[in-house]
Parts: C-alpha cells; structure tokens; sequence
C-alpha cells in the first residue's frame, strides 16, 4: 500500500465496541486529518469511511457485544493518511464475497459499507481471519499542492 | 482562578448545538463563497482563516450538524 | 481515587509528542466526556484540564522532542470520568513542588497548569519517576442526576 514514506504524524485510538463510539472514532480522526489542507469534501469522504468501517467492527466483527476492542490507527505522511481499523471479533469467511457491492450478511442491512469506502479512500486492503478478526487498511491520497 | 471560571461559566448544554449549528451554517456559506471566488474547493485552513476559527472548531461544527442515525442520510443529504 | 465502580466506557488515545495533538487530545476526549449530559462549563474545564496535561508531557516531559508518544485514557462510571495522562519522559524530580501554583521550571512559563487541573478537576494525583515519566489520573465527578 501506498504511504509507506517517512510518518509525519500518527495517532492510535482504542475504545469499546459501543455504537456511540462510532461518532468518536469519526471526530478524532477527522480532527487529526484537518492538521493537513484538504477541502471539507475531502474531510467528508474519510469521515465516511471511517465511520463504516467502524460500524462494521462494532455490528458484524463483534455482533453488538459491547465488550470488544475496536483500534483505529492513522498515520500522515507527505503522500497521504493510512488509516487502519482493527477488530478481534469473528472474522469474515470470504472477504472478496463480503465486499461485493450490496452483500451483506444481514437482511435488514445495505451491504454497502465497503462500496463506500472503495470509492472514497485511493486504496482499500481487508485482511481477515475466523475467529481472530479482521483489520481494513485505507489509504487517502493528498491531491495536488493541498496537504503538503 | 476564580476570574477563568466565571469566564468558562455557561451552564446550559443546549447552547452548544445551537452555537455550533450557527458555526456549521457559517462555515458551509464560506465554503461556497470561497469555491466561487477561487474556482475550485477551498481548503480548511482557507476556511479556518476567513472565519478566524481553528480547525477542531470547523471539524467539531460540521460533527454537530452530521445526522447521527443513518450514514446514508448523511450522503444524500 | 474515585471511579472504581463499573466501567461504562472507555478509550485511550496515543500519538507523537507534536503541539498540534494538544487540539486532537482536547476534542477526543470532549467528545468521549460529551455521550454523557453535562453542562457546556464542566466540558470546558475537562477540555482546560486535558489540554494543560498534555501540553505539560508533550513540552517538559518530552522537552518538545516530537518523537515521544502520549497516551491518554478515559474511563467512565456511574460516577464520573477518569482521565489519564501518561509520558515515558524525563519525569519530574520533586511532584510536590512541581504542583506548586506559580512555580515552572520555564521562567517564560506560569506555572499554573497543575493549579487548572487540581481547581477543574474533583481529584488529582501525578505520580513520576525521573527518566522513566510521568503519569497524571484526574477524576471529574458526575454532579446531581446529570450522567447517570
Ligand atoms: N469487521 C467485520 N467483522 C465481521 N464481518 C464483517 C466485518 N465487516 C464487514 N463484515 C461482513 O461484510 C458484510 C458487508 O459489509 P458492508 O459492505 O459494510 O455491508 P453491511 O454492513 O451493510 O452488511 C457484512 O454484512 C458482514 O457480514
Ligand atoms: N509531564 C511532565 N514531565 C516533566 N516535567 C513536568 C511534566 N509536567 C509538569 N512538569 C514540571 O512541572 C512544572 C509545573 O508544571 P505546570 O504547573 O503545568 O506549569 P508550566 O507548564 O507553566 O511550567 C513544569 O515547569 C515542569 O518542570
Ligand atoms: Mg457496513
Ligand atoms: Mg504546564
């Protein structure tokens, strides 16, 4: 993944998986990402990202269990932010199946968490494991003069 | 001491909102003036300086006004 | 110190000693503090308190070295909110002293954080070890019905 240069900046947030931790996740990284010049839609786009994928640790990694532990990691280099969110929750059996636009394993549900981030973040890398739990890696590209 | 406190003192919790709610409105009505007269998307820090806000209080403002049920919402907003 | 009872919540939040964490700090943990009802002059006094810790590892501790990581945890109960302030610093010789109003090591400085956190916050207890760090534990109590 891309972002591999010197890290200007990191943070790492860890918390219980409470669904009124999403909107936390979501502000500590939306204030870290502000430190650099991006525009609002830029801000937006990752706000989203981060609050699915966190959502997702939360509803599916840890079926609402309010026990678990959900990492949210992000480091800024010259390129661009890596973000990355970690649940030890149940694990997805087939990652390729479960990102598929509009799959989801809940009826009541969308099925369209990872679609977002696909198309908000430049990169999106999920590795998970049953049983062990699952970590998504994104990446956003800084555009232009814009957060240099 | 005392001086701060009476300074930070402000009981009310509804208050928060509606100030930020009031700085979320400012800060999207300078975004747009700011796009029109640059010909591209401002940045935040352009944002932050027109309004004379630092950055936490453009990202904290713009979270008040987020719609805490569906992300979706939010999007088509 | 107080907060012993059942955990409701909680978060920790690490990141590189860089002045601008002290706002990243802030917000995190006001917006932790704020899932709870209080009132807008309790949050600013936890925010004042949070603020003047951090700054206090980030400067002395790691005497502006941007390389050092600070952690900070927040807890919640029934009763109220215990905040953590940890650097693996230079620590403080005499703590006693240190807390003294008025008194720093910086002559530019006013010495005054330590007196913000011990008048905002309900308990207060900084524990250090030369070369090793220092660790601040502040505790802010619900008052009356509001957080329970
Ligand atoms: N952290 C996770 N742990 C376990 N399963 C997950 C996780 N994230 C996603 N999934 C699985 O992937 C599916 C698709 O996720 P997503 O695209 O966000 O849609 P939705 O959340 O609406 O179901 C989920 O229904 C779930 O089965
Ligand atoms: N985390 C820390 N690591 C090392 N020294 C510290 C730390 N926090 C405080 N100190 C010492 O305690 C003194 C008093 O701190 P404070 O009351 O915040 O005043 P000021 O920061 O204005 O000096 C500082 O000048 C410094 O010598
Ligand atoms: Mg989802
Ligand atoms: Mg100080």
């Amino acid at each position: 993944m891309a972002g591999e240069a010197q890290v200007k900046n990191s943070m790492a947030l860890e918390f219980l998986s409470l669904p009124e931790n999403v909107g936390l996740a979501r502000v500590a990284v939306a204030t870290f990402a502000a430190q650099v010049d991006m525009t609002l839609n830029e801000l937006e786009e990752i706000k989203v990202a981060v609050s699915e994928a966190v959502s997702n640790a939360i509803i599916h990694g840890y079926n609402g269990e309010p026990r678990g532990i959900v990492r949210v990691a992000v480091e800024r280099t010259e390129a661009g932010l890596v973000i990355t969110v970690e649940d030890k929750g149940c694990g997805i059996p087939d990652v390729a199946l479960a990102m598929q636009p509009a799959y989801s394993t809940d009826p009541e549900r969308m099925g369209l968490g990872f679609a977002f981030m696909q198309s908000f973040m430049d990169e999106l890398e999920v590795t998970s494991e049953v049983n062990r739990g699952t970590r998504v890696r994104m990446f956003k590209a800084f555009k232009g003069e814009i957060g240099k | 001491l005392g001086e701060i406190r009476r300074f930070l003192r402000d009981d009310s919790t509804v208050k928060v909102s509606r100030s930020l709610k009031e700085t979320a409105f400012k800060v999207n009505r300078t975004r747009e003036e700011l796009a029109k007269k640059l010909g591209r998307e401002p940045a935040i820090g352009e944002i932050a300086e027109a309004l004379d806000l630092s950055r936490e209080e453009i990202v904290a403002a713009l979270e008040a006004v987020q719609m805490p049920g569906s992300i979706h919402d939010t999007i088509y907003q």
